[in-house]
């Protein structure tokens, strides 16, 4: 199931694709209390609580869980946002987070036409929020696998961010001094 | 001197420390005057403090690390006493003196101590004098890189670099060749002077995945200086302590004796009150050499307090007070085993990098073994301004074995959500037949630790998150469980027979 | 007889027991079994455990007291042994047999011990015969009421009706005349058959407020019997202890040793295996009574755990697998002193009557020297249904003292709201000098404490709540503070002014 | 103040009533961070927490405080319903139950009828929820001060509920075998 193309999967309405950390499983909600997970039927009792964390006892194993707050829609590489709802789930103190498409989503899916990708063009994203302390190269400047990039600091430790691959520097999306996000894209490379 | 009794103590501090030493006030029947941050406005360490008062801004340089505003807190809330907890300002010789000068307490060691032993040159200057051990390297701050060049050609790669003034890995970087070190130099020179105001550096040969063993001191204003017995930091990840646990696996009472006296020597040559910490590396032959002194509590102080059963922070408090020790070397006694773990708001599947936002979901563990030192309340926010630590999770057993046992139990019950944590990571050491063995050093993250180790959730929970984000997809969209029933048992031919009922 | 290693337990019971009890088995890598009935659904033991079964029902009779839903469900859990905890089924002789006939092993002692010292009047029997001292009074249940007068009068009043079935309280009555004697007879007759399913009485002459003493015992099944020191007991309301302490402020060596010695001798006389309570009377000139005989686990257990650092719960899994006791007598130490405080969901200021509702507020304390046994969680229902108990505090020190302040100090974290705790009751007891004298019996309650002492909080807290409940107030109506400024100074000129203008 | 009628007094739009364990306290919020309690002016610090508790620094000290869940209007002795507002504040650990009344709370209360009160008759309620298990007196029968009149059984134990002082049953609301609530009346005695 999991090579077949999303566009092809028929839904019940009360189905659902999950992926969780690249593993993907298909939910069918047949009652309250029951769900089949890829095929495999597993009775469960769920008691949710006013105050976020509860118990869900799947065929007699407990499992402390609890829905976090619903992330926002990321953007994907070319920036088509992403149909998929994200949803963090904490199980026994683990967060998963899912996307979780029905079958509305995925004919969102189907219907959007995906851009061609250059490989060949890296984004490089900011690793974790911080200050950009001191950019070390250039717009146009030639760079080699390792060398180093730019130094963002966060919690007072600076983090030098260096090339994985050689090639060119292309773009240049931030400055020096300026504060970024998890995820803001820093500069494009063209990768040799 | 007399005295003036400590009935008021400032906590120039933030977090998990700020609450501990709080808590040492109250048992003491002393009031705790907090201070805050604007974004710390309702922090837990506010909460639980009698008082508090405002510092203003957001970064430490604004706050915690303002010595102008922290003195004017201190004389506004008439308090007679500062205690600086960990980090910040608590290893700055002058913000020890301005504090004395004020007519407070200063509660830690005078400040000619820290500038002895807190200079990490003049310590191991000393330390040699005292014919304790010391790695090769030099003894003054080097001049220049090309100094650097020549004493690591001298004493042979690989090198260490390292702040004079600072610690906690700041300003540090390993040399492995002369190509490395221009730039390893400059990063570590620029390091050291963001975080500490001083740029000096010094260099001494690496001693490679040594073990980190420290001993704890306390010294008296009437001569008596006492130790403590050790703490094992060895797992580290960026030259910093995760996980540390008291007694060491491979020390044993005549090695202990040894580096207790050698820890002692020292700060009684510096003239040393209250409580201080004396690192050593030891080697794979059990050789060990003093690295340098940390005049001040440290962050792993909890486990030293549960084999000893002796409240650091409140003999603290009395030390400065004037008190005298109530023990002597011979009465302090190790019982059983103790573990540190430290929870830091950190992603250990992302080279540990800082993982900010909000504490979803914050549940400590409880119950039998487990001391829990918190800074945090579920829904707080978890931002960029200070240390990523947020708690650290404690636990004792009459055995190394029942320790480790308590600590996956109540690591399992530390539940937090929305921000990345440490947890896992230090789930992975605790389970690591290395460390079982007690058979681990500095290099123990770098050899065995893989990011792919971690989150290894039985299929089960991944099954149980499903479902969970399922249903929660589902109320989203008004769909009720069960909703196409029909579909369960025949899917594909019902699929079309349904198809326009169920498209809305 | 060969033990079938102890993998899976079924927990037979809910709240801070359950809990603390499933604590043990993850320490020990045993897999836990929670049974819940149907308003415990989401319970925080339930949270806890590995595995959950649920027995429906609501009372205690369709649930936790019913043995063939926890036969069932043991097994269908598969489990290899049932662990009781206190209360319930715990000193239910019929049920250690169920369990141990239907092939699991029952965590705690043989039926036949149960039997024999869980019947107060066969225990008294024994420790007479075994020249432990006893209280005058009945050898045997009272046949009738007139025998009860008849004995009363030879020993003389006051007298002590008890359940010879029970404890706790239930089925206990003082009676101070003959007058008093056939109500208090029949309530106690009745409440004696309502628990306990046994109306069976027994009396003794009424040691007025003696202290409240018991030693603790740990036996194997290879004939190892120690005893872990004792534990003073004597802060009780309606006859069920509040605080407790260990090790008793009046027991010395010698007299600790004596009465461990009795203690030991009763459980090795009766074959007794695993943990248990030998419970004494001690009067002002420190002589001792033989009390009962616990044939259990005690809510108290942790004060003992915390002194001599044993896991008493671990232990008694060990035992009930087979395994051997590693210390000796003279190896058992206490170390400091530990205190214990019951927080129950009652009314100090209205004679401990239950309370009940949602914990709206339920935040427990952290840190140094604090073990909180848990078994709630903020928005969890307390109801009717069982036991009111919501956890325990648990504090340890170096000295009594050091105990006491932490004691002092958790207490004042623990904020409870939507629900009356024991909590301030518990907070009088610990600033009472009698108490902090350690110079107190059980007649405390009744001579030092009144409702009036309770919720002394300073006129400041009661303005700080003033301003919250106003706050709400105007939120719920859409006033903004400060709505109305022109109020603040010049009020009576303003107020005809504006009359018009700020009526809505 | 205290003895003022309630009627009487004349308060701001923002300014408030609060009785408190029998203290009453005249509050007014003359802006966010100063109020005046009894003409006593103070300034504190608030920022209130998504998860309910947070604390309020006021006059340097702190507090730590909840606002509980609202109470239910309680129908006072004569069954005329309070008007005052019912709130529950968690400070330090302790639960303030606040009857908190506005201008126009005055207003109702001062328009409101006030049944003539029979000092003499007694209403008997139920100190805590329970089960009624037996019932020891009947409706007509004299009673003397400290006789049992009733059984109540809370979480096993058995609480007997005695007469204040002597009299006669009047009427009694409940039977045995019934639960009841905490406050429910439950028996009418006249009193001698």
């Amino acid at each position: 199931m999991e090579k077949e193309p999303a566009r092809h999967i028929a839904l019940a309405r009360n189905e659902y694709l999950v992926a969780i950390n690249g593993v993907r499983m298909r939910v069918l909600l047949n009652s309250d209390g029951v769900a089949t997970v890829n095929g495999v039927r597993h009775a469960y009792d769920l008691h949710e609580s006013p105050e976020g964390g509860t118990s869900l006892i799947m065929d007699g194993s407990v499992f402390e869980v609890a829905v976090l707050a619903r992330k926002r829609q990321r953007a994907d590489q070319d920036g088509i946002p992403d149909a998929s709802e994200r949803i963090a789930v904490s199980v026994n103190g683990t967060d998963f987070e899912a996307a979780v498409d029905d079958r509305h989503s995925l004919l969102v899916k189907s219907l959007m036409k995906t851009t061609a990708h250059d490989a060949r063009s890296i984004t490089v994203r900011a690793p974790m929020p911080g200050l950009i302390v001191r950019i070390e190269v250039e717009a146009g400047q030639a760079i080699s696998a390792g060398q180093g990039l730019l130094v963002l600091e966060a919690m007072k430790m600076e983090n030098e961010i260096r090339a994985l691959q050689a090639g060119r520097v292309k773009e240049i999306f931030v400055q020096s001094g300026r504060a970024v996000e998890k995820d803001e894209r820093l500069m494009l490379i063209d990768a040799e | 001197m007399p005295h003036r009794p400590i009935k008021r103590i400032l906590i120039a501090n933030r977090g998990e420390i700020a609450v501990r030493i709080i808590r040492a006030c109250r048992e003491l029947g002393i009031t705790a005057v907090a201070v805050y941050s604007d974004v710390d406005r309702s922090a837990l360490h506010v909460r639980r403090a009698n008082q508090a008062v405002a510092l203003g801004g957001a970064t430490s340089g604004e706050s915690y690390l303002n010595k102008t505003k922290l003195l004017e807190a201190a004389r506004k809330a008439r308090v007679d006493a500062v205690h600086p907890g960990y980090g910040f300002l608590s290893e700055n010789a002058d913000f020890a003196e301005a504090v004395e000068h004020a007519g407070f307490k200063f509660i830690g060691p005078p400040p000619s101590a820290i500038r002895t032993l807190g200079d990490k040159t003049e310590a191991r200057k000393r330390a040699r004098e005292l014919g304790v051990p010391t790695v090769p390297g030099t003894v003054e701050p080097l001049v220049d890189a090309g100094q650097a060049f020549d004493v690591a050609g001298a004493v042979g790669y690989p090198v260490l670099l390292k702040a004079a003034a600072g610690g906690g890995g700041r300003g540090m970087r390993i040399v492995n060749s002369e190509d490395e070190m221009p730039s390893a130099f400059a990063t570590a020179h620029s390091e050291a002077l963001n975080a500490f105001g001083d740029g000096r550096l010094y260099l001494e040969k690496l001693i490679e995945n040594p073990r980190h063993v420290e001993v704890q001191v306390l010294a008296d204003s009437h001569g008596s200086v006492l130790h403590l017995g050790e703490r094992e930091c060895s797992v580290q990840r960026r030259h910093q302590k995760v996980v540390e646990e008291s007694p060491s696996p491979i020390i044993d009472e005549a090695m202990r004796a040894q580096m207790g006296d050698a820890a002692v020597t020292l700060a009684r040559s510096a003239g040393y009150v209250n409580a201080g910490t004396v690192e050593f590396i030891v080697d794979a032959k059990k050789n060990f050499y003093f690295l340098e002194v940390n005049t001040r509590l440290q962050v792993e102080h909890p486990v030293t307090e549960l084999v000893t059963g002796i409240d650091l922070v409140a003999e603290q408090i009395r030390i400065a007070g004037g008190g005298r020790l109530e023990q002597r070397q011979a009465e302090i006694r190790q019982r059983g085993h103790a573990i540190e773990c430290r929870v830091y708001a950190e992603d250990p599947a992302n080279r540990f990098l800082p993982s900010t936002g909000t504490l979803e979901r914050y549940v400590l563990p409880e119950g039998p073994r487990v001391r829990v030192d918190n800074g945090y309340r579920q829904g707080d926010m978890v931002n960029l301004y200070y240390d990523p630590l947020l708690a650290k999770v404690v636990t004792w057993g009459r055995t190394r074995k029942e320790s480790i046992a308590a600590m996956k139990r109540s690591l399992a019950e530390f539940h937090i959500g929305g921000v990345r944590s440490t947890i896992p990571f230090c789930q992975f050491v605790l389970s690591h037949g290395r460390f079982l063995k007690g058979d681990y050093d500095t290099g123990f993250v770098a050899m065995y630790f893989a990011p792919e180790a971690l989150y290894r959730e039985g299929n089960r929970a991944q099954v149980a998150a499903a479902i969970m984000a399922a249903r929660a997809k589902a109320r989203m969209t008004g769909v009720a469980p069960g909703d196409d029933a029909t579909f369960t048992t025949q899917r594909s031919r019902e699929w079309k027979k349904n198809r326009h009922a169920t498209l809305r």
